[in-house]
C-alpha cells in the first residue's frame, strides 16, 4: 500500500453501528416530519355533534353529485330537492319547492320558494331546476338520472316556476312525478363557471369547505379518510321557513366495518346507526342503554326492500309452477326470520307489496291471496307435507337416494342455492332453505362463492337459486317491486349482464302491458284491478318468491340526543342516516336534556303543515283535463 | 439405519415434549371431529353463549358451536399446512438439485427466478392472486402458498448440494457414469434428508400461519372451517373488544400450540443432529 | 540445561460429552525451556491442539482439566496457571505472558474491523491507559520487523494475501514479546514458498528474542525439523516419544513414530529410499480407548503385554520412549 | 484511491438496484396480468353500492353501468394496455378507485402510508434491535438458564401470529384492564393536528399495536442470531483474540457486530413479511393506516384500490430492500470494499 492512506473515508469500526442507528434516526424523523403534514384542525365539540355510523364504509369521494358516487350527506344535507318524500306517511314535503300545481293531465309546474337560495347568496331559480335536468341527460347520470324516459321536457317558465311535460307516448305517472318533485336542484351558476374553467365536470370533487355553495342547512366541515364532518349554516335560508336543524355538527366516522362501528355505538361514540346490529334487542332488554329501534319488540325494524327467493327460470324443470309451488311452501319462512335474522323482518307476502305500510295495504287482493294460499293474512305457511303432496301429485317420483326425478327420469338435482360468501344471515337461510328442499326431495345445497362471482350470475340469469334483494317501499310501490322483478324489458337475454332486473329471465308480454298500464293510469280503482290481475299471475307463475322483507337499519343511542322518531312517534319516515330522504329528522331531535319537539310543519296542509298527501296529486291529476 | 438416527432424538426432552404436543393436537384434529360429531356450519345454539357443559367452548354471534368450530378448523388447518408443505417441498427439491447438478445457464436462470420469487413479498403476492380468485377451498389456499414458499429451501438445498457433489464419492459416481437422476437419488438426495425433513417442517407452519392470516383479511377458504376462519368471524364479530374471549382464544392457541411444537421438533433435532448448537 | 519457562505435570484433560469423557489428554509431562523450539507432532486427533489449549489453560466447556499442573516461569516466580481465574489469565497471562499464532490465521483477525482496531482493543485490554499515536508507531516496526508493509494496520483483513495475513497474526501475537508461543499449525494453510517465508519469520522471533521459547505443533514432520531441536510425539493423548529431532529421524524408537516417519510424503532423501508407508487401521474413539497402550491395534510389534498395561515414558539412550519393545 | 474504495461498492449496489427493478417490473407485470386473467365484473360491489343507497331506480342503475363500463372499459388490444399500464404506474398513476370513485388510487393510499410507515418502521427496527441482542446473549451464554429460557420464549412468541397478539393484549390490556386504548390511531372527535396533546393521544393508541408487532417480531430475530452467534462462537479469531487477552465484552462485541451483519439483509428480507402482518395488525387495531385501507378495498373487490397498494407496497418494499442494502454495504467493509485482492 501506498503511504497516503486517506484518513477521511476510512468508517472506524466501532462507529458504524451507531453511524447506522443515526441514520435510522434521521429516517424516522423524516417519516414525524411527513406524518405531522397530515392536515390540522381542532376537534368539535360532542354534545353539540351527532356522530352517525353505517353510512360511509372508505374514505369520502365527492360532493358532487354528478360523479358517480358522492359522499353520504351530500344527497341528505347539502341539496335539497324540489320535494321529500316519505314512504310511511306517503306525502312529499316541499323542500326548495313550495307549491305544485297540475296544469292538464301531461304538465305539471312547480313553484320554488321565494326565500330559497344558495349559501352564497343567489336565488336558487327555475333556471337551475332546468340546468340540473339537463346536465344529468347530458352526462349520463347525476340528479334525476335516467328522467328522459319518462319527462318530455323540463322548462322554466318564469323566474321562479318550473314546468314538466310527461312524455305521451308511454307515461308513466310513477316516475314522473317521482323524477319532477324528487330530484335535487343544482346551483347552476357554479357548474356553468367550472365548465368555463374548463373544468371536467365529473372529476370535481367539491371538497373544499370554503367553496361549497349549497341548498341545505349543512356544509362540509372536515373530510380526510376516516372523517366526514358537516357544520350547521346558521344563516340558511330556510331558518324562516323550517327553522334549525338542532345539531351544529353532523359527523360518520369510517369505521372498518360493521361491527367496530356498532361496537362506537353501544359505547355512545355515536348516536344515529344504519348497521345491522346483531341481537340489537339485548342492547336496552339486557344491558339497559338508551337505545331503541323502531320497534320496541319484533321485527324491531321497519321494511325496506323484499328479498326474493330467485329460482332460474331457464331451467326446464325449475320453470314447473308445481315445483316452484312446492318450493314456496317448504321455505321455512319463521324459522329463518327468527335464527338467521334476529327476527328483524316479517315474511313477506306472496303478492310482492309490502303490506306493512297501511297505504300499501290497498293494493294486494287479500280475498285472492287467502283462496291461493289458504291462511288468514294471504301468506304462505311452512308445510313440508303440502309441498310433498303438490309435487307428489304433480307426478314427480322420489328416487332411491330419495331426490325426485321428472317423468322422464330426469333427476330434481343437484342445484345449488347463493349467496355471497360473509353475508352470514342470507348464508344461513340458504342452509335452511337447503335443507328443507332436500327434505322435500330437491337435491339443493348451498354454495358461498364470491361476491363477483355470485354477481356475475345473478346478472347474467345463471344460476339455480339464489337469495337477493328487489326495489323496495317508494311512490311507485308495488309497482316498482313487479317491474323489477317481472318486465323482462328490464333485461338481457340469459347468460348477458344485467343490472336493472328480472334476474329469472321471466319474460311475460302480458305482464309488461298491465304494468305499463298501471304506469299511466291515474284511477286507484283500476289500478287495484290491474294489481289483482298481476298477483293473479304472480300466484300462477312464482317467477321469484318473495322470501322476507329487509329491515331499514337504523337505530339510535340517546345518551346524548332524544327525541328520535320511532313506532309510538312516528313523526318521519325513513329515518336511517343513510336514507336521503331524512332531512326533516334533525329538526325534531334535541339534546338530552331538552324536551325535543316535532316540528309543527311535520303535518299535512290541511292541519297546518306542509305536507301534502300523494293521493291529493294523483286527484289532482285526474281532476285535470 | 433409522432408527439408530433418530434414536439421539428421544433423549430430548424438549423434543419429547414438544413431539406429544403435536400429537395431541393432529389427534384433536383428526380423532376431534368424529368424537365430537357436531356439525361446525349449523346455526343451531344460542347466540354469544360462553363455556357450559353443552356447548365445551360456547357460541358465536350466530350461535355455532366454537369446539365443533375448532375441531374441525384444526383438521382443515393441518391439512393446509401439510398440502402447503408438500407444494413447497416438491418445488424445491426439483429446482434446487437441478440448478445444482446442472450447473451453468440453468443454475443461472432458475436461481434468478427463484430471487425474485423470494424477493416479491410473497403475503402480500398471495393477497393480491387470492383476491382474484374467486372459489377459494383449502386446496387452493395451500397450493397458493405453497406455490409461493419454495425459494429459501430450493436456494438451501442448490447450496446444500453444490458442498455435496465436490465430495469425493460424488465425483466417482460422476466418473462411474451415474446419469443425474440417480446421481440425485443416490447420492445427494440422502445427503439432505434431515434438512429436507425440518424444512417440510417450516413448510407446514407456513402453511398454517399463512392461512390464519389470509382468512383474517377475507381471503381463506371459502368453504368450510378452519382456524383462520373462526379467528376472522371473531374479528368480524368485534369479539375481542366485547369480551367474547371463548371465540378467539382456542384458535389462537391451538395455532401457537401446534406451530411452536413444531418449531421446537425442528430445533430439537437441529440440536442432535448438527451439535455445534447442542446444549452443552 | 536452560532454565524452563513452561512445564506441564501429569496433566490429564477430558471433553466431558454425555455423562462420558473423552481422554484428550491423558496424563502428559512436559518441559519447554528458554531458547527452545519444541516440535509437538501426531496424527489429527491425537490431542496436539488440547495440548496447546492446556498449555495456556485455555479451558473451556467440554474440555475439563481433570488433573496435573500448568507452571509458567517468569522473571524467577513460578505462575501455576491452572490455579487462575480465566479474567486472570486473560489480564495478566494471555498476550503478554504466552501467545499463540493459531492454526488458521486466514480467519484469526476480526474480519470486519481494521487491524489497526483489533490492535487498540488487545492493547485496552492490558493496558490502562493507551496513547494510540505511539502504539500504532510500535506496532508498525513491528510489521515491518515481520516483513510487511506498515501501512497494512490501516486496511480490513480480508484485503491482504494469505501469506500477509499470516504474518500479520504473528506480529500482533508477539506485539508484546511474550516468553512463550505456541505455533499451532501455523503453515498448513500456505503454499510451499510461503510456508518457508513464515518459517523464516517464527525462527527470527527467537533469534531476537521476541518470545523466549516457541511449541510448534504440526502433523508434519518435515516442516517442524526446519525449526524444532526437540520432538514431542504424540499418539491418542499420550506422549509416545520425546527426543532431539536429529536421534529421532535417524533411528525413530516407537514404532508409531516409525510409522509417522515413513509416512511423510516430502522425498527427504532418507525416507525416500524406504518407499512409501502408511500407519494401518485408525487412531482410536477416546472416549473407549484400547486397554494398555493406546496404539497396540495398529502397532506391528505388538506383544502380549501391550494390551494389558499401560507403557511409562522411559529414558532409552537419553531419549524417552514409552514403548515395551525398550 | 478514491476509485479503488468506491468501484466494488458501487458495483454491488447497482446490480442490486437493477435486480430490484427488474422484480418490481415483473410484480407490476402480475398486477396487470392477473385480473385479466380471471373473468368477472369488477364494478358489481360499486353498483350494488349505488343500488342499496335506497332510492336506485333501474334507469339510474343502467346508466351508471354504461358509464362505468365506459371508464373503465378495456377496449384496446392487450399490449397497448400493458404498454398504457406500465407506463401509467411509473409516473404514479395506479388507476381509479371503484369503491371511491372517482379518487384516483394513489390519493387514497398517500395519506395512510405515514401511519404505516410509523407503525412498521419503529417497531421491526425495535423488534430487531431487541431481538438481535437477546439472541446474542442466549448464544454468547449458550446452554445456560438465560439460553434455555430466551431460546423456548422466541420459539414460542416466534409463532405467535402478530394480530392474535394484538387481540390478547386489546382483550386483556384494554377491555379487562382499561389501561390502553382498543382501536384506533387517535381518539374520536379529535382531528390530526401537529400538538402536543394529539401526538400523546396517539403515542397512547400507537402502544398496543407497536408492542403486539414488536413481541411477536422478536423471537425469530433472536433465533436466527442464537444460532449465528453460535456459530460464530468458535471462530478463529474468537478463539485468537481470546488467547490475545481481549476482554469478554470486547470478543462479545466483535460476535455480537459480525453475526448481526447477515441479520441486516435478513432484514431486508422480512420487510415483505412484516408488513404483511403490520396490515392484519392495523385491521385487528383499526389502526388507520394502509391495511385498514386494503381491507376495506378487499371487502368492497375494489380491484383498482388493491392493486395500487400492492404496486405502492412492493415499491416501498423495494425501496426499503435497497435501502438496508445501501446500509449494508455500508457497513460492512467487505462489501464496500469488495473481497477481492488476494483471497
Amino acid at each position: 500500500m501506498r503511504s497516503s492512506f486517506p484518513e477521511k473515508i476510512i468508517i472506524s469500526g466501532g462507529a458504524s453501528m451507531s453511524k447506522v442507528l443515526s441514520i435510522l434516526l434521521v429516517c424516522l424523523m423524516i417519516l414525524g416530519v411527513s406524518f405531522s403534514t397530515v392536515s390540522a384542525q381542532i376537534s368539535i365539540p360532542r354534545e353539540d355533534t351527532v356522530y352517525c355510523i353505517g353510512a360511509i364504509w372508505g374514505p369520502p369521494t365527492t360532493w358532487n353529485p354528478y360523479a358517480p358516487q358522492a359522499t353520504w350527506g351530500t344527497d341528505p344535507f347539502l341539496f335539497m330537492p324540489l320535494f321529500y318524500y316519505s314512504n310511511a306517511k306517503d306525502a312529499w314535503l316541499p323542500g326548495v319547492g313550495e307549491t305544485y300545481k297540475v296544469v292538464n293531465k301531461t304538465t305539471l309546474q312547480v313553484k320554488i320558494r321565494d326565500l330559497a337560495k344558495w349559501s352564497d347568496g343567489k336565488p336558487i331559480t327555475a333556471e337551475d331546476v332546468e340546468f340540473t335536468f339537463n346536465t344529468t341527460k347530458k352526462f349520463g347520470f347525476g340528479p334525476g338520472a335516467g328522467w328522459y324516459d319518462y319527462i318530455a321536457s323540463v322548462k322554466a317558465i318564469s323566474d321562479k316556476v318550473v314546468e314538466f311535460k310527461i312524455r305521451t307516448d308511454k307515461p308513466n305517472y310513477f316516475s314522473f312525478m317521482g323524477y319532477s318533485l324528487g330530484t335535487r336542484v343544482m346551483p347552476k351558476h357554479v357548474y356553468e363557471d367550472l365548465e368555463k374553467k374548463g373544468q371536467n365536470i365529473r372529476d370535481w370533487a367539491n371538497n373544499d369547505p370554503a367553496k361549497q355553495v349549497v341548498s341545505g342547512p349543512y356544509k362540509l366541515f372536515f373530510q380526510d379518510p376516516n372523517n366526514v364532518i358537516y357544520e350547521r349554516l346558521d344563516n340558511w335560508w330556510g331558518k324562516d321557513v323550517f327553522g334549525l336543524p338542532k345539531p351544529k355538527y353532523i359527523a360518520h366516522i369510517v369505521y372498518k366495518d360493521n361491527a367496530s362501528a356498532n361496537l362506537a355505538f353501544e359505547k355512545g361514540d355515536a348516536d344515529w346507526a344504519g348497521t345491522f346490529i346483531p341481537e340489537v334487542y339485548a342492547l336496552w332488554e339486557k344491558k339497559g342503554l338508551p337505545i331503541r329501534t323502531w320497534f320496541k319488540s319484533k321485527p324491531y325494524y321497519m321494511p325496506d326492500g323484499i328479498g326474493f327467493l330467485y329460482i332460474s327460470y331457464q331451467n326446464p324443470i325449475l320453470k314447473d309452477p308445481n315445483i316452484r309451488k312446492a318450493i314456496a311452501y317448504a321455505i321455512p319462512y319463521a324459522d329463518m326470520l327468527e335464527k338467521a335474522y334476529f327476527n328483524y323482518g316479517s315474511q313477506a307476502h306472496p303478492s310482492m307489496v309490502i303490506d306493512l305500510f297501511d297505504v300499501y295495504k290497498q293494493w294486494i287482493d287479500y280475498t285472492w291471496a287467502r283462496t291461493t294460499w289458504k291462511s288468514e293474512d294471504g301468506r304462505i305457511k311452512t308445510n313440508l307435507d303440502t309441498a310433498n303432496k303438490i309435487l307428489d301429485t304433480a307426478g314427480y317420483k322420489r328416487g332411491r337416494d330419495g331426490i325426485r326425478v321428472t317423468k322422464d327420469g330426469k333427476r330434481l338435482g343437484p342445484y345449488t342455492i347463493s349467496v355471497p360468501y360473509g353475508w352470514t344471515d342470507w348464508m344461513m337461510m340458504c342452509e335452511m332453505i337447503a335443507k328443507n328442499l332436500q327434505t322435500i326431495g330437491i337435491d339443493v345445497k348451498t354454495e358461498f362463492p364470491d361476491y363477483s362471482v355470485w354477481a356475475d350470475r345473478m346478472t347474467k340469469g345463471t344460476f339455480d337459486f339464489i337469495i337477493s334483494w328487489s326495489a323496495g317501499p317508494g311512490y311507485d310501490h308495488p309497482w316498482n317491486v313487479y317491474r323489477f322483478v317481472l318486465d323482462h324489458r328490464l333485461s338481457k337475454p340469459f347468460g348477458e349482464e344485467t343490472w336493472a332486473g328480472d334476474w329469472v329471465r321471466y319474460n311475460n308480454p302480458e305482464v309488461a302491458t298491465i304494468l305499463d298500464k298501471v304506469a299511466s293510469t291515474l284511477s286507484p280503482v283500476e289500478k287495484k284491478s290491474l294489481y289483482s290481475r298481476l298477483q293473479r299471475i304472480v300466484y300462477r307463475d312464482l317467477p321469484a318468491i318473495p322470501v322476507f322483507y329487509a329491515a331499514h337499519w337504523y337505530t339510535f343511542n340517546e345518551t346524548r340526543w332524544v327525541g328520535w322518531p320511532r313506532e309510538e312517534n312516528p313523526w318521519w319516515y325513513p329515518p336511517s342516516p343513510w336514507s336521503a330522504n331524512n332531512f326533516p329528522v334533525l329538526f325534531g331531535i334535541a339534546k338530552k336534556g331538552e324536551t325535543p319537539k316535532v316540528p309543527t310543519w311535520l303535518a299535512t296542509r290541511d292541519k297546518g303543515g306542509y305536507l301534502i298527501p300523494t293521493s291529493q296529486i294523483w286527484n289532482d291529476f285526474m281532476r285535470a283535463k | 439405519m433409522w432408527l439408530a438416527m433418530f434414536k439421539p432424538l428421544f433423549k430430548s426432552k424438549k423434543f419429547l415434549i414438544s413431539i406429544l404436543i403435536f400429537i395431541f393436537i393432529v389427534l384433536l384434529g383428526l380423532v376431534g371431529p368424529i368424537l365430537y360429531p357436531v356439525d361446525p356450519t349449523s346455526y343451531a345454539g344460542p347466540f354469544e353463549r360462553p363455556p357450559s357443559r353443552e356447548f365445551p367452548l360456547g357460541t358465536d354471534t350466530y350461535g355455532g358451536d366454537l369446539l365443533a368450530k375448532v375441531l374441525n378448523g384444526t383438521k382443515t388447518s393441518l391439512y393446509i399446512g401439510f398440502l402447503t408443505a408438500v407444494i413447497s417441498m416438491s418445488i424445491g427439491i426439483i429446482i434446487g438439485p437441478i440448478s445444482a447438478i446442472k450447473g451453468g445457464v440453468v443454475d443461472e436462470i432458475l436461481m434468478s427466478f427463484t430471487n425474485i420469487v423470494l424477493t416479491i413479498p410473497n403475503i402480500l403476492l398471495a393477497i393480491l392472486i387470492a383476491t382474484y380468485l374467486k372459489v377459494r377451498s383449502a386446496e387452493v389456499i395451500a397450493f397458493l402458498l405453497g406455490a409461493l414458499g419454495w425459494p429459501w429451501f430450493a436456494r438451501a438445498v442448490r447450496s446444500q448440494l453444490l458442498s455435496l457433489i465436490n465430495r469425493e464419492y460424488v465425483k466417482l459416481s460422476r466418473m462411474a457414469g451415474y446419469n443425474d437422476l440417480r446421481l440425485a437419488f443416490e447420492d445427494l438426495i440422502p445427503g439432505i434428508a434431515t434438512y429436507a425433513f425440518m424444512s417440510f417442517i417450516l413448510f407446514i407452519n407456513g402453511g398454517i400461519l399463512g392461512e390464519a392470516g389470509l382468512s383474517l383479511i377475507g381471503l381463506g377458504p371459502t368453504k368450510g372451517v378452519s382456524l383462520g376462519l373462526v379467528l376472522q368471524w371473531a374479528v368480524l364479530m368485534e369479539a375481542v373488544r366485547r369480551g367474547i374471549w371463548w371465540w378467539f382464544v382456542p384458535p389462537g392457541v391451538i395455532i401457537v400450540a401446534l406451530t411452536s411444537s413444531l418449531l421446537m421438533i425442528t430445533t430439537a433435532m437441529d440440536e442432535v443432529f448438527n451439535p455445534r448448537l447442542r446444549e452443552k | 540445561m536452560n532454565r524452563p519457562v513452561l512445564q506441564i505435570e501429569n496433566a490429564r484433560a477430558y471433553y466431558i460429552v454425555e455423562n462420558n469423557y473423552v481422554r484428550a489428554i491423558d496424563d502428559i509431562s512436559i518441559v519447554i525451556r528458554e531458547g527452545e523450539v519444541v516440535g509437538i507432532v501426531g496424527e489429527s486427533g491425537s490431542g496436539k491442539t488440547t495440548l496447546s489449549n492446556v498449555m495456556l489453560m485455555n479451558i473451556k466447556r467440554p474440555l475439563s482439566l481433570i488433573d496435573g499442573k500448568v507452571k509458567l516461569y517468569s522473571n524467577g516466580n513460578v505462575i501455576e496457571l491452572n490455579k487462575l481465574s480465566r479474567e486472570e489469565l486473560q489480564k495478566n497471562i494471555w498476550g503478554k505472558e504466552t501467545s499463540i499464532i493459531p492454526q488458521s490465521a486466514m480467519n484469526a483477525l476480526m474480519p470486519t474491523k481494521k487491524i489497526k482496531d483489533s490492535i487498540l482493543d488487545v492493547m485496552k485490554t492490558h493496558f490502562e491507559e493507551i496513547h494510540e499515536k505511539e502504539i500504532i508507531e510500535k506496532v508498525q516496526a513491528r510489521f515491518e520487523e515481520v516483513g510487511i508493509s506498515k501501512d497494512v494496520i490501516f486496511r480490513y483483513p480480508f484485503e491482504l494475501s494469505g501469506g500477509m495475513k499470516q504474518r500479520a497474526v504473528i506480529a500482533i501475537a508477539t506485539l508484546l514479546n511474550p516468553r512463550f508461543l505456541i505455533a499451532d499449525e501455523p503453515t498448513s494453510a500456505l503454499d510451499v514458498s510461503t510456508q518457508k517465508m513464515v518459517l523464516k519469520t517464527i525462527q527470527d522471533l527467537r533469534e531476537k528474542e521476541i518470545v523466549k521459547s516457541i511449541a510448534f505443533i504440526t502433523h508434519d514432520i518435515a516442516t517442524v525439523r526446519q525449526i524444532a531441536e526437540t520432538l514431542v510425539v504424540m499418539y491418542a493423548g499420550k506422549i509416545v516419544e520425546i527426543s532431539s529431532i536429529e536421534d529421532i529421524i535417524k533411528e525413530p524408537l516407537h514404532p508409531y513414530t516409525r510409522g509417522l516417519l515413513f509416512s511423510v510424503v516430502t522425498p527427504e532423501p532418507e525416507v525416500k529410499k524406504r518407499g512409501i508407508y502408511y500407519i494401518p487401521g485408525t487412531p482410536p474413539n477416546l472416549m473407549y480407548p484400547p486397554p494398555g497402550c493406546r496404539f497396540h491395534p495398529r502397532c506391528e510389534y505388538k506383544l502380549d503385554i501391550c494390551d494389558k498395561e499401560e507403557p511409562k515414558l522411559k529414558d532409552v539412550n537419553g531419549r524417552k520412549v514409552a514403548c515395551f519393545l525398550y | 484511491m478514491k476509485s479503488y474504495a468506491l468501484k466494488p461498492f458501487l458495483k454491488y449496489i447497482s446490480r442490486k438496484f437493477i435486480f430490484l427493478l427488474v422484480t418490481y417490473f415483473i410484480a407490476i407485470t402480475i398486477v396487470f396480468i392477473l385480473p385479466r386473467a380471471i373473468p368477472g365484473n369488477p364494478l358489481s360491489t360499486l353498483l350494488r353500492q349505488i343500488f342499496q343507497q335506497g332510492q336506485a331506480n333501474p334507469e339510474l342503475i343502467r346508466s351508471v353501468h354504461k358509464t362505468l363500463m365506459e371508464e373503465f372499459g378495456l377496449g384496446k388490444p392487450w399490449y397497448e394496455q400493458y404498454i398504457d399500464f406500465v407506463t401509467r404506474a411509473f409516473r404514479g398513476d395506479f388507476g381509479t378507485s371503484i369503491s371511491s370513485y372517482p379518487k384516483k388510487t394513489l390519493e387514497l393510499i398517500i395519506p395512510v402510508m405515514p401511519w404505516t410507515l410509523m407503525l412498521l418502521i419503529p417497531s421491526i427496527i425495535t423488534a430487531w434491535i431487541i431481538g438481535n441482542t437477546l439472541g446474542a446473549i442466549a448464544g454468547y451464554k449458550r446452554g445456560s438458564f438465560t439460553d434455555r429460557f430466551t431460546l423456548n420464549f422466541s420459539l414460542i412468541v416466534s409463532q405467535i401470529p402478530y394480530y392474535w397478539l394484538g387481540m390478547l393484549l386489546i382483550f386483556t390490556l384494554s377491555v379487562k384492564l382499561h389501561i390502553f386504548p382498543g382501536q384506533g390511531g387517535y381518539s374520536q372527535g379529535t382531528i390530526p393536528t401537529f400538538t402536543l396533546k394529539f401526538i400523546l393521544d396517539m403515542l397512547y393508541h400507537y402502544i398496543l399495536p407497536f408492542l403486539s408487532i414488536v413481541i411477536s417480531a422478536l423471537g425469530g430475530w433472536a433465533i436466527g442470531t442464537r444460532v449465528l452467534v453460535i456459530y460464530e462462537l468458535d471462530a478463529d479469531y474468537v478463539n485468537f483474540g481470546e488467547l490475545l487477552g481481549l476482554k469478554e465484552k470486547t470478543v462479545f462485541r466483535y460476535i455480537f457486530r459480525n453475526s448481526i451483519l447477515p441479520q441486516v439483509t435478513g432484514l431486508a428480507l422480512s420487510l415483505g413479511g412484516a408488513l404483511g402482518g403490520a396490515l392484519i395488525t392495523e385491521i385487528i387495531f383499526n389502526y388507520p393506516g394502509t391495511g385498514y385501507l386494503l381491507f376495506r378495498a378487499l371487502s368492497t373487490l375494489d380491484y383498482p384500490l388493491i392493486q395500487g397498494i400492492f404496486i405502492i407496497l412492493i415499491g416501498s418494499i423495494y425501496l426499503a430492500n435497497f435501502f438496508v442494502d445501501f446500509l449494508y454495504a455500508l457497513i460492512d467493509p467487505r462489501i464496500r470494499l469488495g473481497q477481492s485482492e488476494g483471497s
